[in-house]
Protein backbone atom coordinates (compact mmCIF):
# COMPACT_ATOMS: atom_id res chain seq x y z
CA UNK A 1 0.00 0.00 0.00
CA UNK A 2 1.14 3.38 -1.19
CA UNK A 3 0.08 7.11 0.11
CA UNK A 4 0.34 10.34 -0.99
CA UNK A 5 -0.79 13.77 0.16
CA UNK A 6 -1.48 16.94 -1.52
CA UNK A 7 -2.52 19.61 -0.43
CA UNK A 8 -4.38 22.12 -2.87
CA UNK A 9 -5.88 25.29 -0.70
CA UNK A 10 -8.08 24.36 2.46
CA UNK A 11 -8.18 20.54 0.65
CA UNK A 12 -6.25 17.52 1.27
CA UNK A 13 -5.96 14.86 -1.49
CA UNK A 14 -4.94 11.74 -0.44
CA UNK A 15 -4.47 9.27 -3.38
CA UNK A 16 -3.98 5.47 -2.57
CA UNK A 17 -1.99 2.70 -4.33
CA UNK A 18 -2.90 -0.89 -3.10
CA UNK A 19 -5.61 -2.76 -0.88
CA UNK A 20 -7.73 -1.28 1.74
CA UNK A 21 -8.06 -3.75 4.23
CA UNK A 22 -7.56 -4.42 8.07
CA UNK A 23 -3.89 -4.40 7.40
CA UNK A 24 -3.76 -1.48 5.52
CA UNK A 25 -6.16 1.10 7.11
CA UNK A 26 -4.66 1.60 10.94
CA UNK A 27 -1.31 3.07 8.68
CA UNK A 28 -3.43 5.02 6.26
CA UNK A 29 -5.63 6.42 8.80
CA UNK A 30 -2.33 7.11 11.17
CA UNK A 31 -0.53 9.01 8.31
CA UNK A 32 -3.85 11.04 7.38
CA UNK A 33 -4.33 12.12 11.35
CA UNK A 34 -0.27 13.41 11.53
CA UNK A 35 -1.54 15.53 8.48
CA UNK A 36 -4.68 17.16 9.63
CA UNK A 37 -3.53 17.79 13.31
CA UNK A 38 -0.16 18.71 12.10
CA UNK A 39 -1.71 21.58 9.51
CA UNK A 40 -4.20 24.39 10.19
CA UNK A 41 -6.85 25.11 7.68
CA UNK A 42 -7.48 22.06 5.93
CA UNK A 43 -11.07 21.82 5.33
CA UNK A 44 -12.33 18.74 2.53
CA UNK A 45 -10.47 15.56 1.82
CA UNK A 46 -11.05 14.15 -1.06
CA UNK A 47 -10.05 10.63 -1.51
CA UNK A 48 -8.32 9.42 -4.79
CA UNK A 49 -9.10 5.18 -5.24
CA UNK A 50 -8.18 5.46 -8.88
CA UNK A 51 -5.47 2.63 -7.42
CA UNK A 52 -6.93 0.53 -4.88
CA UNK A 53 -7.49 -2.66 -6.29
CA UNK A 54 -9.50 -3.66 -3.32
CA UNK A 55 -11.78 -2.92 -0.71
CA UNK A 56 -13.69 -4.86 2.25
CA UNK A 57 -15.79 -4.03 5.17
CA UNK A 58 -12.81 -2.45 6.85
CA UNK A 59 -11.22 -0.68 3.99
CA UNK A 60 -15.22 0.96 4.10
CA UNK A 61 -14.93 1.60 7.82
CA UNK A 62 -11.89 3.51 6.96
CA UNK A 63 -13.58 5.86 4.64
CA UNK A 64 -16.81 5.94 6.61
CA UNK A 65 -14.23 7.40 9.49
CA UNK A 66 -12.63 9.97 7.15
CA UNK A 67 -16.19 11.37 6.19
CA UNK A 68 -17.53 11.11 10.26
CA UNK A 69 -13.82 13.34 10.95
CA UNK A 70 -14.68 15.83 8.19
CA UNK A 71 -18.03 16.20 8.72
CA UNK A 72 -17.68 16.70 12.15
CA UNK A 73 -15.61 19.47 11.61
CA UNK A 74 -18.66 21.18 8.95
CA UNK A 75 -15.93 19.67 5.64
CA UNK A 76 -16.85 17.77 2.86
CA UNK A 77 -15.49 14.33 2.07
CA UNK A 78 -15.31 13.40 -1.87
CA UNK A 79 -14.29 10.39 -3.49
CA UNK A 80 -13.02 9.92 -6.73
CA UNK A 81 -12.04 6.98 -9.32
CA UNK A 82 -14.50 3.82 -7.84
CA UNK A 83 -12.87 1.47 -10.45
CA UNK A 84 -14.20 -1.93 -11.05
CA UNK A 85 -12.58 -4.11 -8.42
CA UNK A 86 -13.88 -2.37 -5.93
CA UNK A 87 -17.15 -1.28 -7.52
CA UNK A 88 -19.58 -4.50 -6.03
CA UNK A 89 -18.45 -3.34 -2.49
CA UNK A 90 -19.41 0.32 -2.72
CA UNK A 91 -22.95 -0.73 -4.42
CA UNK A 92 -23.64 -3.37 -2.30
CA UNK A 93 -22.91 -0.79 0.90
CA UNK A 94 -24.62 2.16 0.39
CA UNK A 95 -21.80 4.35 0.95
CA UNK A 96 -22.54 6.19 -2.14
CA UNK A 97 -26.09 7.47 -0.87
CA UNK A 98 -23.36 9.36 2.02
CA UNK A 99 -20.18 10.06 0.55
CA UNK A 100 -20.30 11.90 -3.08
CA UNK A 101 -18.31 10.41 -6.15
CA UNK A 102 -16.67 12.84 -8.54
CA UNK A 103 -14.43 11.40 -11.93
CA UNK A 104 -11.57 13.15 -11.39
CA UNK A 105 -9.85 15.43 -8.79
CA UNK A 106 -10.85 18.61 -10.92
CA UNK A 107 -14.12 17.79 -11.02
CA UNK A 108 -13.94 17.07 -6.94
CA UNK A 109 -11.85 20.38 -6.19
CA UNK A 110 -14.72 22.59 -8.16
CA UNK A 111 -17.41 20.66 -6.04
CA UNK A 112 -16.22 21.31 -2.71
CA UNK B 1 -11.28 -30.10 -12.80
CA UNK B 2 -13.98 -32.07 -11.11
CA UNK B 3 -12.36 -32.71 -7.68
CA UNK B 4 -9.68 -30.35 -5.88
CA UNK B 5 -9.07 -29.23 -2.70
CA UNK B 6 -6.09 -27.75 -0.29
CA UNK B 7 -5.67 -26.52 3.11
CA UNK B 8 -3.86 -23.23 4.07
CA UNK B 9 -2.60 -22.53 7.73
CA UNK B 10 -1.70 -19.07 8.46
CA UNK B 11 -0.80 -17.24 11.51
CA UNK B 12 -3.64 -14.77 12.90
CA UNK B 13 -2.15 -11.41 11.93
CA UNK B 14 -3.24 -9.25 9.72
CA UNK B 15 0.02 -9.28 7.20
CA UNK B 16 -1.38 -12.34 5.85
CA UNK B 17 -5.08 -11.39 5.05
CA UNK B 18 -3.49 -10.56 0.97
CA UNK B 19 -1.89 -14.02 0.90
CA UNK B 20 -4.69 -15.79 2.03
CA UNK B 21 -7.17 -13.93 -0.81
CA UNK B 22 -4.38 -14.46 -3.25
CA UNK B 23 -4.05 -18.32 -2.22
CA UNK B 24 -7.93 -18.54 -2.71
CA UNK B 25 -8.36 -16.96 -5.57
CA UNK B 26 -5.73 -18.94 -7.20
CA UNK B 27 -7.52 -21.76 -6.59
CA UNK B 28 -10.61 -20.71 -7.76
CA UNK B 29 -9.44 -19.80 -11.08
CA UNK B 30 -10.00 -23.54 -11.69
CA UNK B 31 -13.34 -23.12 -12.59
CA UNK B 32 -15.04 -20.80 -14.97
CA UNK B 33 -15.36 -17.77 -12.78
CA UNK B 34 -15.71 -13.87 -14.13
CA UNK B 35 -13.13 -11.44 -12.79
CA UNK B 36 -16.03 -9.66 -11.03
CA UNK B 37 -17.09 -13.41 -9.31
CA UNK B 38 -13.00 -13.54 -8.16
CA UNK B 39 -13.64 -9.70 -6.97
CA UNK B 40 -16.61 -10.91 -4.91
CA UNK B 41 -14.58 -14.18 -3.39
CA UNK B 42 -11.72 -12.03 -2.52
CA UNK B 43 -13.92 -9.59 -0.31
CA UNK B 44 -15.49 -12.92 1.53
CA UNK B 45 -12.12 -14.35 2.20
CA UNK B 46 -10.57 -11.19 3.45
CA UNK B 47 -13.95 -10.46 5.48
CA UNK B 48 -13.62 -14.33 7.50
CA UNK B 49 -10.25 -14.06 7.65
CA UNK B 50 -10.30 -10.68 8.85
CA UNK B 51 -12.96 -11.67 11.75
CA UNK B 52 -10.95 -14.88 12.91
CA UNK B 53 -8.21 -12.12 13.58
CA UNK B 54 -10.08 -9.49 15.03
CA UNK B 55 -12.91 -10.84 16.90
CA UNK B 56 -11.53 -15.09 16.94
CA UNK B 57 -8.60 -14.12 18.59
CA UNK B 58 -8.56 -10.76 19.40
CA UNK B 59 -5.27 -9.97 21.52
CA UNK B 60 -3.76 -13.38 21.39
CA UNK B 61 -1.99 -14.76 18.29
CA UNK B 62 -3.13 -18.78 16.66
CA UNK B 63 -3.74 -20.63 13.63
CA UNK B 64 -6.44 -19.95 10.79
CA UNK B 65 -7.43 -22.63 8.79
CA UNK B 66 -9.10 -21.98 5.15
CA UNK B 67 -10.12 -25.41 3.86
CA UNK B 68 -10.49 -25.16 -0.79
CA UNK B 69 -12.16 -27.64 -1.88
CA UNK B 70 -13.61 -27.86 -5.65
CA UNK B 71 -16.61 -30.26 -6.03
CA UNK B 72 -18.01 -30.65 -9.39
CA UNK B 73 -18.93 -26.09 -10.39
CA UNK B 74 -18.54 -25.46 -6.63
CA UNK B 75 -15.89 -23.96 -4.68
CA UNK B 76 -16.08 -24.74 -0.98
CA UNK B 77 -14.03 -22.17 0.98
CA UNK B 78 -13.99 -22.88 4.75
CA UNK B 79 -12.29 -20.53 7.44
CA UNK B 80 -11.73 -21.85 11.22
CA UNK B 81 -10.21 -20.27 13.98
CA UNK B 82 -10.09 -21.66 17.62
CA UNK B 83 -10.66 -18.53 19.31
CA UNK B 84 -13.21 -16.73 21.56
CA UNK B 85 -16.48 -17.94 19.54
CA UNK B 86 -19.69 -16.20 19.04
CA UNK B 87 -22.23 -15.82 21.14
CA UNK B 88 -25.18 -15.55 19.20
CA UNK B 89 -24.80 -16.47 15.89
CA UNK B 90 -27.83 -15.36 14.08
CA UNK B 91 -27.25 -11.49 16.12
CA UNK B 92 -23.86 -11.55 14.81
CA UNK B 93 -25.58 -11.87 11.00
CA UNK B 94 -27.12 -8.66 11.89
CA UNK B 95 -26.14 -5.54 9.41
CA UNK B 96 -25.09 -3.32 11.75
CA UNK B 97 -23.97 -5.50 14.50
CA UNK B 98 -20.50 -5.78 15.87
CA UNK B 99 -18.67 -6.32 18.81
CA UNK B 100 -15.77 -4.19 18.38
CA UNK B 101 -16.46 -1.24 16.88
CA UNK B 102 -16.46 -1.56 13.13
CA UNK B 103 -18.84 -1.78 10.10
CA UNK B 104 -20.35 -4.77 11.12
CA UNK B 105 -20.89 -6.17 7.66
CA UNK B 106 -18.31 -8.70 7.22
CA UNK B 107 -20.73 -11.44 7.51
CA UNK B 108 -23.51 -9.17 5.08
CA UNK B 109 -21.31 -8.95 2.94
CA UNK B 110 -19.98 -12.34 2.85
CA UNK B 111 -23.92 -13.27 2.45
CA UNK B 112 -24.57 -11.64 -0.54
CA UNK B 113 -21.38 -12.67 -2.52
CA UNK B 114 -21.51 -16.21 -1.86
CA UNK B 115 -24.35 -18.60 -2.45
CA UNK B 116 -24.18 -20.14 0.90
CA UNK B 117 -22.90 -19.38 4.29
CA UNK B 118 -22.92 -21.74 7.14
CA UNK B 119 -21.48 -20.77 10.44
CA UNK B 120 -20.51 -23.38 12.92
CA UNK B 121 -19.23 -22.24 16.79
CA UNK B 122 -18.62 -22.37 19.69
CA UNK B 123 -18.15 -20.22 22.59
CA UNK B 124 -14.04 -20.69 23.85
CA UNK B 125 -13.58 -23.26 20.76
CA UNK B 126 -13.41 -21.61 17.95
CA UNK B 127 -15.47 -20.88 14.69
CA UNK B 128 -15.41 -22.25 11.48
CA UNK B 129 -17.07 -20.14 8.49
CA UNK B 130 -18.41 -22.49 5.40
CA UNK B 131 -19.08 -20.54 2.08
CA UNK B 132 -20.22 -22.21 -1.33
CA UNK B 133 -20.51 -20.44 -4.66
CA UNK B 134 -20.31 -21.77 -8.23
CA UNK B 135 -19.49 -20.00 -11.79
CA UNK B 136 -22.07 -17.70 -13.87
CA UNK B 137 -24.13 -17.07 -10.87
CA UNK B 138 -26.60 -14.50 -12.40
CA UNK B 139 -27.33 -16.87 -14.92
CA UNK B 140 -28.18 -19.35 -12.22
CA UNK B 141 -30.26 -16.60 -10.33
CA UNK B 142 -32.10 -15.48 -13.26
CA UNK B 143 -33.20 -19.08 -14.57
CA UNK C 1 8.23 -8.18 9.62
CA UNK C 2 10.77 -10.53 11.49
CA UNK C 3 8.72 -13.59 12.08
CA UNK C 4 5.63 -15.08 10.54
CA UNK C 5 4.77 -18.48 9.46
CA UNK C 6 2.35 -20.86 6.99
CA UNK C 7 1.45 -23.96 5.79
CA UNK C 8 -0.59 -24.59 2.37
CA UNK C 9 -1.12 -28.51 1.89
CA UNK C 10 -2.19 -29.72 -1.65
CA UNK C 11 -2.97 -32.84 -3.80
CA UNK C 12 -0.36 -33.76 -6.16
CA UNK C 13 -1.81 -32.97 -9.11
CA UNK C 14 -0.17 -30.63 -11.84
CA UNK C 15 -2.99 -28.14 -11.56
CA UNK C 16 -1.98 -27.07 -8.09
CA UNK C 17 1.50 -26.01 -9.58
CA UNK C 18 0.62 -22.55 -10.13
CA UNK C 19 -1.02 -22.25 -6.73
CA UNK C 20 1.90 -23.42 -4.79
CA UNK C 21 3.86 -20.76 -6.98
CA UNK C 22 1.37 -17.58 -6.39
CA UNK C 23 1.12 -18.76 -2.70
CA UNK C 24 4.60 -18.70 -2.53
CA UNK C 25 5.38 -15.23 -4.13
CA UNK C 26 2.80 -13.70 -1.88
CA UNK C 27 4.00 -14.87 1.25
CA UNK C 28 7.79 -13.92 -0.48
CA UNK C 29 6.58 -10.59 -0.91
CA UNK C 30 6.56 -9.15 2.94
CA UNK C 31 10.53 -9.45 2.48
CA UNK C 32 11.50 -6.68 -0.12
CA UNK C 33 13.23 -9.56 -2.82
CA UNK C 34 13.45 -7.92 -6.29
CA UNK C 35 11.26 -8.70 -8.85
CA UNK C 36 13.97 -11.16 -10.47
CA UNK C 37 14.69 -12.77 -6.93
CA UNK C 38 10.41 -13.35 -6.87
CA UNK C 39 10.67 -15.09 -10.18
CA UNK C 40 13.94 -17.57 -9.12
CA UNK C 41 11.85 -18.41 -5.62
CA UNK C 42 8.80 -19.47 -8.33
CA UNK C 43 11.26 -21.61 -10.13
CA UNK C 44 12.41 -23.47 -7.34
CA UNK C 45 8.93 -23.88 -5.95
CA UNK C 46 8.06 -25.24 -8.87
CA UNK C 47 10.57 -27.48 -9.23
CA UNK C 48 10.49 -29.00 -5.81
CA UNK C 49 6.49 -29.74 -6.20
CA UNK C 50 6.95 -30.83 -9.77
CA UNK C 51 9.50 -33.77 -8.50
CA UNK C 52 6.49 -34.43 -5.51
CA UNK C 53 4.17 -34.90 -8.25
CA UNK C 54 6.04 -37.16 -10.74
CA UNK C 55 9.03 -38.63 -8.79
CA UNK C 56 7.46 -38.51 -4.93
CA UNK C 57 4.04 -40.16 -5.78
CA UNK C 58 4.35 -41.68 -9.42
CA UNK C 59 1.00 -42.68 -10.37
CA UNK C 60 -0.44 -42.07 -7.05
CA UNK C 61 -1.99 -38.84 -5.47
CA UNK C 62 -0.93 -37.72 -2.21
CA UNK C 63 -0.57 -34.87 -0.52
CA UNK C 64 2.07 -32.22 -0.55
CA UNK C 65 3.30 -29.70 2.23
CA UNK C 66 4.43 -26.64 2.20
CA UNK C 67 6.05 -25.05 5.41
CA UNK C 68 6.64 -21.49 4.73
CA UNK C 69 8.74 -19.37 7.21
CA UNK C 70 10.03 -15.92 7.69
CA UNK C 71 12.44 -15.35 9.99
CA UNK C 72 14.44 -11.28 9.92
CA UNK C 73 15.36 -11.12 6.28
CA UNK C 74 15.36 -15.08 5.72
CA UNK C 75 12.92 -16.80 3.49
CA UNK C 76 12.72 -20.59 4.45
CA UNK C 77 10.60 -22.68 2.16
CA UNK C 78 9.95 -27.01 2.62
CA UNK C 79 7.96 -28.98 0.16
CA UNK C 80 7.22 -31.93 1.83
CA UNK C 81 6.07 -35.12 0.27
CA UNK C 82 5.01 -38.61 1.83
CA UNK C 83 5.85 -40.70 -1.66
CA UNK C 84 8.55 -42.93 -2.37
CA UNK C 85 11.89 -41.32 -1.85
CA UNK C 86 15.31 -40.82 -3.21
CA UNK C 87 17.87 -43.59 -2.90
CA UNK C 88 21.08 -41.59 -3.56
CA UNK C 89 20.76 -38.01 -2.91
CA UNK C 90 24.01 -36.85 -4.59
CA UNK C 91 23.42 -38.54 -7.72
CA UNK C 92 20.11 -36.76 -7.30
CA UNK C 93 21.54 -33.31 -7.17
CA UNK C 94 24.22 -34.09 -10.73
CA UNK C 95 23.34 -32.14 -13.47
CA UNK C 96 21.27 -34.15 -16.13
CA UNK C 97 20.61 -37.12 -13.59
CA UNK C 98 16.99 -38.24 -14.04
CA UNK C 99 14.98 -40.92 -13.18
CA UNK C 100 12.07 -40.29 -15.42
CA UNK C 101 13.55 -39.31 -19.07
CA UNK C 102 13.29 -35.40 -18.02
CA UNK C 103 16.02 -32.59 -18.00
CA UNK C 104 17.46 -33.40 -14.75
CA UNK C 105 17.76 -29.90 -13.73
CA UNK C 106 14.92 -29.39 -11.47
CA UNK C 107 17.56 -29.76 -8.32
CA UNK C 108 20.10 -27.99 -10.18
CA UNK C 109 17.51 -25.26 -10.62
CA UNK C 110 16.71 -24.66 -6.97
CA UNK C 111 20.67 -24.85 -5.93
CA UNK C 112 21.82 -22.05 -7.83
CA UNK C 113 18.14 -20.02 -7.26
CA UNK C 114 18.25 -20.43 -3.26
CA UNK C 115 21.23 -19.64 -0.66
CA UNK C 116 20.63 -22.70 0.34
CA UNK C 117 19.37 -26.41 -0.31
CA UNK C 118 19.39 -29.44 2.17
CA UNK C 119 17.34 -32.83 1.43
CA UNK C 120 15.62 -35.31 3.94
CA UNK C 121 14.43 -38.17 2.32
CA UNK C 122 13.98 -41.86 3.06
CA UNK C 123 12.74 -44.54 0.92
CA UNK C 124 9.20 -45.27 0.88
CA UNK C 125 8.74 -42.93 3.65
CA UNK C 126 9.05 -39.92 1.44
CA UNK C 127 10.80 -36.18 1.03
CA UNK C 128 11.39 -33.28 2.33
CA UNK C 129 13.22 -30.35 0.69
CA UNK C 130 14.42 -27.33 2.76
CA UNK C 131 15.36 -24.09 0.69
CA UNK C 132 16.40 -21.01 2.18
CA UNK C 133 16.81 -17.33 0.47
CA UNK C 134 17.19 -13.69 1.66
CA UNK C 135 16.61 -10.61 -0.31
CA UNK C 136 19.07 -8.61 -2.23
CA UNK C 137 21.38 -11.68 -2.90
CA UNK C 138 23.94 -10.21 -5.44
CA UNK C 139 24.85 -7.13 -2.68
CA UNK C 140 25.43 -9.63 0.38
CA UNK C 141 27.79 -11.97 -2.34
CA UNK C 142 29.71 -9.04 -3.52
CA UNK C 143 30.75 -8.26 -0.04
CA UNK D 1 -2.15 -21.55 -21.04
CA UNK D 2 -3.19 -20.63 -24.57
CA UNK D 3 -1.95 -21.55 -27.69
CA UNK D 4 -1.97 -19.84 -30.80
CA UNK D 5 -0.89 -21.98 -34.12
CA UNK D 6 -0.28 -19.91 -37.11
CA UNK D 7 1.56 -21.68 -40.52
CA UNK D 8 3.39 -19.59 -43.30
CA UNK D 9 5.05 -21.44 -46.02
CA UNK D 10 7.14 -24.31 -44.51
CA UNK D 11 7.46 -22.97 -40.88
CA UNK D 12 4.96 -23.36 -38.09
CA UNK D 13 4.97 -20.48 -35.72
CA UNK D 14 3.18 -21.17 -32.25
CA UNK D 15 2.88 -18.44 -29.86
CA UNK D 16 2.19 -19.74 -26.32
CA UNK D 17 0.33 -17.41 -23.79
CA UNK D 18 0.69 -18.50 -19.92
CA UNK D 19 3.05 -20.10 -18.17
CA UNK D 20 5.52 -23.54 -19.88
CA UNK D 21 5.51 -25.94 -16.55
CA UNK D 22 4.56 -29.80 -15.79
CA UNK D 23 0.91 -28.48 -16.07
CA UNK D 24 0.88 -26.87 -19.62
CA UNK D 25 3.33 -29.01 -21.53
CA UNK D 26 1.84 -32.07 -22.33
CA UNK D 27 -1.37 -30.21 -23.57
CA UNK D 28 1.07 -28.59 -25.52
CA UNK D 29 3.02 -31.26 -26.67
CA UNK D 30 -0.21 -32.97 -28.40
CA UNK D 31 -1.41 -29.86 -30.15
CA UNK D 32 1.67 -29.51 -31.99
CA UNK D 33 1.49 -32.93 -32.68
CA UNK D 34 -1.36 -32.96 -33.93
CA UNK D 35 -0.71 -30.35 -36.25
CA UNK D 36 2.80 -31.80 -37.49
CA UNK D 37 1.28 -35.05 -38.00
CA UNK D 38 -1.67 -33.40 -39.73
CA UNK D 39 -0.28 -31.26 -41.94
CA UNK D 40 2.72 -32.61 -44.74
CA UNK D 41 5.84 -29.99 -45.47
CA UNK D 42 6.57 -28.61 -42.25
CA UNK D 43 10.14 -27.96 -41.76
CA UNK D 44 10.76 -25.56 -39.13
CA UNK D 45 9.34 -24.16 -36.05
CA UNK D 46 9.29 -20.52 -34.49
CA UNK D 47 8.51 -20.82 -30.49
CA UNK D 48 7.15 -17.31 -29.98
CA UNK D 49 7.07 -16.74 -26.28
CA UNK D 50 6.70 -13.17 -25.51
CA UNK D 51 3.68 -13.80 -22.99
CA UNK D 52 5.03 -16.48 -21.33
CA UNK D 53 5.36 -15.68 -17.96
CA UNK D 54 6.61 -18.51 -16.42
CA UNK D 55 9.01 -21.27 -17.11
CA UNK D 56 10.45 -23.93 -15.05
CA UNK D 57 12.82 -27.12 -16.26
CA UNK D 58 9.64 -28.82 -17.37
CA UNK D 59 9.05 -26.28 -19.74
CA UNK D 60 12.52 -26.16 -20.82
CA UNK D 61 11.98 -29.77 -21.61
CA UNK D 62 9.38 -29.20 -23.75
CA UNK D 63 11.45 -27.14 -25.63
CA UNK D 64 14.27 -29.50 -26.02
CA UNK D 65 11.80 -31.92 -26.69
CA UNK D 66 10.78 -29.77 -30.24
CA UNK D 67 14.24 -28.98 -30.99
CA UNK D 68 14.74 -32.53 -31.06
CA UNK D 69 11.98 -33.01 -32.77
CA UNK D 70 12.81 -30.38 -35.96
CA UNK D 71 16.25 -31.72 -35.72
CA UNK D 72 15.67 -35.40 -36.33
CA UNK D 73 13.56 -33.88 -39.65
CA UNK D 74 16.24 -31.44 -40.77
CA UNK D 75 14.07 -28.20 -40.05
CA UNK D 76 15.34 -25.85 -37.91
CA UNK D 77 13.78 -24.35 -34.12
CA UNK D 78 14.09 -20.90 -33.78
CA UNK D 79 13.17 -18.95 -29.95
CA UNK D 80 11.36 -15.17 -30.22
CA UNK D 81 10.98 -13.11 -27.34
CA UNK D 82 12.53 -14.21 -24.02
CA UNK D 83 11.78 -11.62 -21.78
CA UNK D 84 12.50 -11.11 -18.37
CA UNK D 85 10.42 -13.41 -16.85
CA UNK D 86 11.95 -16.18 -18.01
CA UNK D 87 15.08 -14.94 -19.04
CA UNK D 88 17.00 -16.19 -16.02
CA UNK D 89 16.26 -19.54 -16.48
CA UNK D 90 17.26 -19.84 -20.13
CA UNK D 91 20.55 -18.26 -19.18
CA UNK D 92 20.97 -20.63 -16.56
CA UNK D 93 20.36 -23.98 -18.58
CA UNK D 94 22.67 -23.21 -21.21
CA UNK D 95 19.94 -23.69 -23.82
CA UNK D 96 20.85 -20.36 -25.26
CA UNK D 97 23.58 -22.39 -26.93
CA UNK D 98 21.53 -24.76 -28.69
CA UNK D 99 18.68 -22.86 -29.78
CA UNK D 100 18.93 -19.78 -32.00
CA UNK D 101 16.67 -16.87 -30.26
CA UNK D 102 15.18 -13.92 -32.35
CA UNK D 103 13.63 -10.54 -31.28
CA UNK D 104 10.41 -11.22 -33.71
CA UNK D 105 9.00 -13.47 -35.88
CA UNK D 106 10.15 -11.20 -38.96
CA UNK D 107 13.30 -11.90 -38.45
CA UNK D 108 13.09 -15.89 -37.42
CA UNK D 109 10.95 -16.38 -40.34
CA UNK D 110 14.26 -14.82 -42.22
CA UNK D 111 16.57 -16.78 -40.74
CA UNK D 112 14.95 -19.87 -41.38
N1 LIG E 1 -14.42 -15.61 13.88
C1 LIG E 1 -15.16 -14.97 14.83
N2 LIG E 1 -14.92 -15.20 16.15
C2 LIG E 1 -15.64 -14.58 17.12
N3 LIG E 1 -16.62 -13.67 16.84
C3 LIG E 1 -16.91 -13.39 15.55
C4 LIG E 1 -16.19 -14.02 14.49
N4 LIG E 1 -16.71 -13.57 13.30
C5 LIG E 1 -17.68 -12.69 13.63
N5 LIG E 1 -17.82 -12.58 14.98
C6 LIG E 1 -18.79 -11.73 15.73
O1 LIG E 1 -19.80 -11.32 14.81
C7 LIG E 1 -19.89 -9.89 14.79
C8 LIG E 1 -20.28 -9.41 13.40
O2 LIG E 1 -19.27 -9.74 12.46
P1 LIG E 1 -19.16 -8.92 11.09
O3 LIG E 1 -20.50 -8.93 10.44
O4 LIG E 1 -18.05 -9.47 10.30
O5 LIG E 1 -18.87 -7.42 11.53
P2 LIG E 1 -17.59 -6.72 12.18
O6 LIG E 1 -16.36 -7.56 11.91
O7 LIG E 1 -17.53 -5.41 11.48
O8 LIG E 1 -17.85 -6.58 13.64
C9 LIG E 1 -18.52 -9.42 15.22
O9 LIG E 1 -18.53 -8.11 15.74
C10 LIG E 1 -18.17 -10.47 16.29
O10 LIG E 1 -18.80 -10.19 17.51
N1 LIG F 1 10.37 -35.63 -4.26
C1 LIG F 1 11.07 -36.64 -4.82
N2 LIG F 1 10.74 -37.93 -4.57
C2 LIG F 1 11.44 -38.94 -5.14
N3 LIG F 1 12.49 -38.75 -5.98
C3 LIG F 1 12.85 -37.49 -6.28
C4 LIG F 1 12.18 -36.38 -5.71
N4 LIG F 1 12.78 -35.25 -6.17
C5 LIG F 1 13.78 -35.65 -6.98
N5 LIG F 1 13.85 -37.01 -7.05
C6 LIG F 1 14.84 -37.81 -7.82
O1 LIG F 1 15.92 -36.98 -8.18
C7 LIG F 1 16.08 -36.98 -9.61
C8 LIG F 1 16.57 -35.63 -10.09
O2 LIG F 1 15.61 -34.63 -9.84
P1 LIG F 1 15.64 -33.29 -10.69
O3 LIG F 1 17.00 -32.70 -10.61
O4 LIG F 1 14.55 -32.41 -10.21
O5 LIG F 1 15.41 -33.75 -12.19
P2 LIG F 1 14.13 -34.32 -12.95
O6 LIG F 1 12.88 -33.96 -12.20
O7 LIG F 1 14.20 -33.65 -14.27
O8 LIG F 1 14.32 -35.82 -13.04
C9 LIG F 1 14.72 -37.36 -10.14
O9 LIG F 1 14.79 -37.89 -11.43
C10 LIG F 1 14.26 -38.37 -9.08
O10 LIG F 1 14.82 -39.64 -9.31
Amino acid sequence: MELEIERVGVNLIVRIDGSLDLHTVDTLRKRIDEKLTGEVGIQNMILNLKNVDFIDSSGLGFIIGRYKQINNHGGKLKIINVNNSIKQVFELSGILKIVDVFTDEQEALQAV
Amino acid sequence: MSKNNARLELKSISDNIGLARVTVASFAAQLDFTISEIEEIKVAVSEAVSNAIIHGYKDETGIIGINLEIDGDKLIIEVEDSGRGISNIEQACEPSYTTADRMGLGLVFIDSFMDELSIDSELEQGTKIRMITSPEKTEKKVN
